[in-house]
């Protein structure tokens, strides 16, 4: 770490690795005059897991496991993501079975509020209003119990594979999605009366880290971040994937591109994408396959290796071997809770990812801060930073 | 400490003050990955760290007993986790908070510390990836119990 | 080695962008030559081009030139825009081959503000070096790491530990699971356990 | 006994008190100092700024500030309990005092001493 120094009547601070308000492990070298920022220097690298470096050497279906752990805020977005680049590779897209695809778009809605609750509870935090924090986990506890019932693990449930999903909803899913369904509505209100109109928080977050139109394509922000500068890019609505044309929701868009634009832009994506959840769980009664029926690429049913040879072949060589993905590269990109979020990957025809390459949202959404955070006072860029909601695990790979 | 007829309370000096220590031992604010999220979850209301009388996060590590290392630690942050854990007051505790921390987890590669052991003495390890927050909260419960019975802290403070 | 004990089938394709499946080309997809790069950016972004949305790079050992820097662009409009104004935007993506001995690309710092990060991460994962680029170092990697981790030749636990073998769970193994941090970092943190004098 | 005896056993009392509380952990804690554990803390890297170094002057411009005008207020409590016995002769004592630091006051607004930046 090369010691910086000082000149004039600035001090250089670091806002460390370790810090309360910096929403992981970021380093900003501040140099500060008084309390007023006059630059911003950031390190990052701090959490660098070389998730790539890991997928390459991992079988397709496995690679998925260390990818959900880069943006651990909204893991299913990560593995939605992976399994639909693979799944174009493979040239399997439309053959993915109807209810695979929505209990696919309905997890990812979840992971959505979910992830916005936690943005919101620690961004409250940092700008003082620690109640919120409870209500808005409590929420987020909701849904973690569903994607635990579904896929066996709180927050990272491998629950998506590629070619469909490990298994068919268990039994009391439906019954627990309807008790969130009907009680997001009221913690919604809650949580708006809590902080919508308070002064302090209008005070706080108003014309702090205001970011314009151009800066927006400028630094490549993407999501909540470019929403609330006036473009409504969004890419459930420009490139629609597993069946999200299907469903009406509307993409909301502020323009003053403030912190307070950028606050107003997530609560509205959050009852956006509970309009989504309740469009799909009337679908959701239809059972149906889950998987696509090509057991090359995805196992078949447990039960069915008791009974036929094939079915044990097929199982055997998909665990000791994986499938093989014909050559070639793809861009897939998704609408993750902070932006859009993309997985460059190319294979050489082998059983193992050749190279995944992740366009990470918040690594973009976070850049700007060099930019938003100079004139402001110290406390001003810790809004800002709670802003623009960066996931480190994303950011760093 | 027992209880004595008449509502008194007999005990060393030593276990009255194992008893107040271990009964507040107070965390580091210091978030890594996907296990920081779950160690939020823990003082969320649901599982409610506050019960064992640790919801009090410190942000520095002077006024800190337990620093939690939640999450993966990569070969640029083993030299800040060190210098944090010397900063830390004595006497300390380390909880490794999951297979990243305690092993290295799925990430068996150049960038991450195979285990934080190899950097700063750890005293409870937590399975998991990420553990539950019932995990996180018995981790805690160990961390006391070692306090009670005879390990460092204390009147005359081991350290 | 590969982590997980299976064998690994490695495919045969040696330039697999040139075999992608023409169902796949959702992209304006060029393969751009690297001295005309600076040219073709400038032209796309007065063809309408308005964000940079990502630079990535991948290493072909066998293929010559051996490196691939893969920019993605999107044409999204340059005000306000709803949801039907914004469409379905043009993405664009340009290959370009870097040569290994001389892995050297235009920096486009000067065109886009946010190419400053992914430029200095692929310096950091795989030593092309960014001609123009303001605040060329590592990024990702401590600042005095060595080698380029993310090339195929890099070993994937890392040139320390590459030929330690992988502790065998299921056998009763004395080989101590941890291994300490690698290289500078293993005597950054002996520097300091000095100063403090533990054990 | 002296009627002010209470007041002196009650200082006292709180004089030992604190005397205690401040000496017996510093005897009994325990004691592992180390060089990196000296260093000034900055967020687990190594401090980039001398400790203690230079502060901008409006820091303790502030700070000066709001001693003195704290002083002022705290002093308004004892008249407040007794308003209504010192009727007229209070509130012109009072009057004058607030006139004093009105002045003082207005002397540092027009100064600037409250601007920030």
């Amino acid at each position: 770490m090369d010691v910086v120094h000082r000149e004039g009547n600035t001090m250089t601070l670091s806002m460390g690795p370790q810090h309360p308000s910096t929403h992981g492990v970021l380093q900003v070298i501040v140099e500060v005059s008084g309390e007023t920022v006059e630059r911003a220097d950031m390190e990052i690298g701090y959490l660098h897991t070389g998730i790539e470096k890991s997928a390459e050497n991992l079988f397709w279906t496995q690679a998925s496991t260390v990818i959900e752990r880069m943006d651990y805020l909204s893991p299913l977005s990560n593995a939605m993501c992976y399994v639909l680049a693979v799944e174009k590779l493979l040239g399997v897209t439309e053959k993915i079975p109807e209810r695979a695809r929505q209990v696919r778009v309905l997890l990812c809605e979840a992971a959505r509020i979910a992830s916005h609750c936690v943005w919101l509870g620690t961004h409250a935090i940092d700008i003082g209003a620690i109640s919120c924090f409870w209500y808005a986990f409590d929420i987020r506890e909701n849904i973690l119990d569903l994607t635990e019932q579904a896929g066996g693990a709180r927050m990272h449930p491998n629950y998506l594979r590629v070619g469909g999903l490990n298994g068919d909803l268990p039994q009391g899913f439906l019954s627990k999605l309807d008790e969130l369904i009907a009680k997001f509505p009221e913690r919604m209100r809650e949580l708006r009366t809590l902080l919508q109109n308070n002064p302090i928080w209008r005070d706080r977050t108003i014309d702090v880290g205001v970011l314009s139109l151009e800066d927006a394509l400028a630094w490549g922000a993407t999501g909540p971040v470019l929403r609330a500068s006036g473009i409504a890019y969004d890419v459930r609505k420009a490139f629609p994937y597993s069946g999200y044309e299907g469903y009406e929701f509307d993409v909301p868009v502020r323009t003053e591109g403030d912190a307070y634009a950028r606050f107003l832009v997530r609560l509205d994506e959050m009852d956006e994408a509970m309009r989504i959840i309740r469009q799909v769980r009337k679908r959701l009664d239809t059972p149906g396959p889950i998987a696509v029926d090509d057991p090359k690429i995805i196992a078949p049913p447990k039960e069915t290796i008791v009974l036929s040879m094939e079915a044990l072949i097929h199982h055997f060589k998909m665990v000791s071997e994986g499938f093989r993905v014909p050559p070639g590269d793809v861009y897939q990109a998704v609408e993750g809770p902070r932006g859009e979020l993309g997985y460059y990957i190319v294979s050489d025809g082998g059983n193992r990812p050749y190279r995944v390459r992740t366009r990470p949202p918040s690594l973009y959404n976070l850049q700007c801060l060099k930019q938003l955070a100079v004139g402001g006072l110290i406390a001003d860029m810790v809004v800002t930073i709670g802003s623009l909601d960066p996931v480190f695990g994303e950011v760093d790979r | 400490m027992e209880v004595m007829p008449g509502q008194f309370l007999l005990g060393k000096i030593d276990e009255v003050a194992r008893w107040a220590q271990s009964s507040s031992v107070w965390p580091l604010t210091m978030g890594l990955a996907c296990c920081a999220i779950e160690m939020m979850s823990v003082q969320a209301p649901q599982y409610d760290i506050a019960r064992l009388g640790s919801e009090v996060f410190r942000a520095s590590p002077r006024q800190a007993d337990l620093i939690i290392i939640s999450g993966r630690v990569s070969q640029k942050m083993a030299p800040v986790i060190k210098r944090l854990y010397d900063q830390m007051a004595d006497p300390k505790w380390v909880i490794s908070m999951g297979a990243c921390a305690s092993s290295g987890g799925v990430f068996d590669n150049y960038a991450i510390v195979q285990g934080v052991d190899t950097v700063i003495p750890v005293d409870v390890y937590v399975p998991g990836c990420p553990p539950t927050p019932d995990g996180l909260l018995y981790a805690v419960n160990l961390i006391q119990q070692q306090i009670r019975h005879g390990g460092r802290g204390g009147i005359f403070a081991k350290a | 080695m590969p982590s997980s004990q299976a064998p690994s089938i490695a495919g045969a394709a040696i330039d697999p962008p040139t075999l992608r499946d023409p169902t796949l080309d959702d992209a304006l997809i060029e393969r751009v030559d690297r001295a005309a790069l600076h040219d073709r950016v400038l032209a796309l972004r007065a063809a309408g081009t308005t964000m940079l949305l990502d630079i990535g790079a991948v290493d072909y050992p066998e293929r010559t030139p051996r490196f691939d820097a893969v920019y993605h662009f999107l044409a999204l409009p340059k005000k306000q825009a709803t949801v039907a104004e914004v469409g379905t935007p043009k993405r664009i993506r340009l290959l370009v081959g870097v040569p290994v001995n001389d892995p050297v690309l235009p920096s486009l710092t000067n065109l886009w503000k946010n190419a400053d990060w992914p430029e200095r991460e692929i310096f950091d994962l795989f030593g092309i070096v960014f001609s123009g680029h303001p605040n060329l170092k590592r990024i990702q990697m401590p600042h005095d790491w060595e080698g380029a981790p993310l090339r195929k030749d890099y070993p994937l636990r890392g040139p320390a530990r590459e030929k330690t073998p992988r502790p065998a769970f299921a056998l009763k193994s004395n080989v101590p699971a941890g291994a300490p941090p690698s290289g500078k970092v293993a005597q950054a943190l002996e520097r300091q356990t000095r100063r403090t004098g533990d054990s | 006994m002296s009627p002010y005896a209470p007041v002196a056993i009650f200082l006292g009392v709180c004089a030992l008190a604190a005397l205690v509380f401040v000496s017996v952990p510093g005897v009994l804690a325990a004691r592992k100092p180390n060089a990196v554990k000296a260093e000034a803390y900055e967020c687990g890297v190594e401090p980039t700024s001398e400790v203690g170094g230079r502060l901008p002057v409006r820091f303790y411009l502030i700070a000066m500030l709001f001693v003195i005008f704290d002083v002022e207020a705290a002093s308004f409590y004892p008249w407040a309990v007794r308003m209504h016995e010192l009727r007229m002769y209070g509130v012109l004592e009072m009057a004058a005092f607030i006139l004093v630091l009105g002045v003082g006051y207005a002397y540092v607004w027009r100064r600037g001493g409250f601007e920030w930046r």
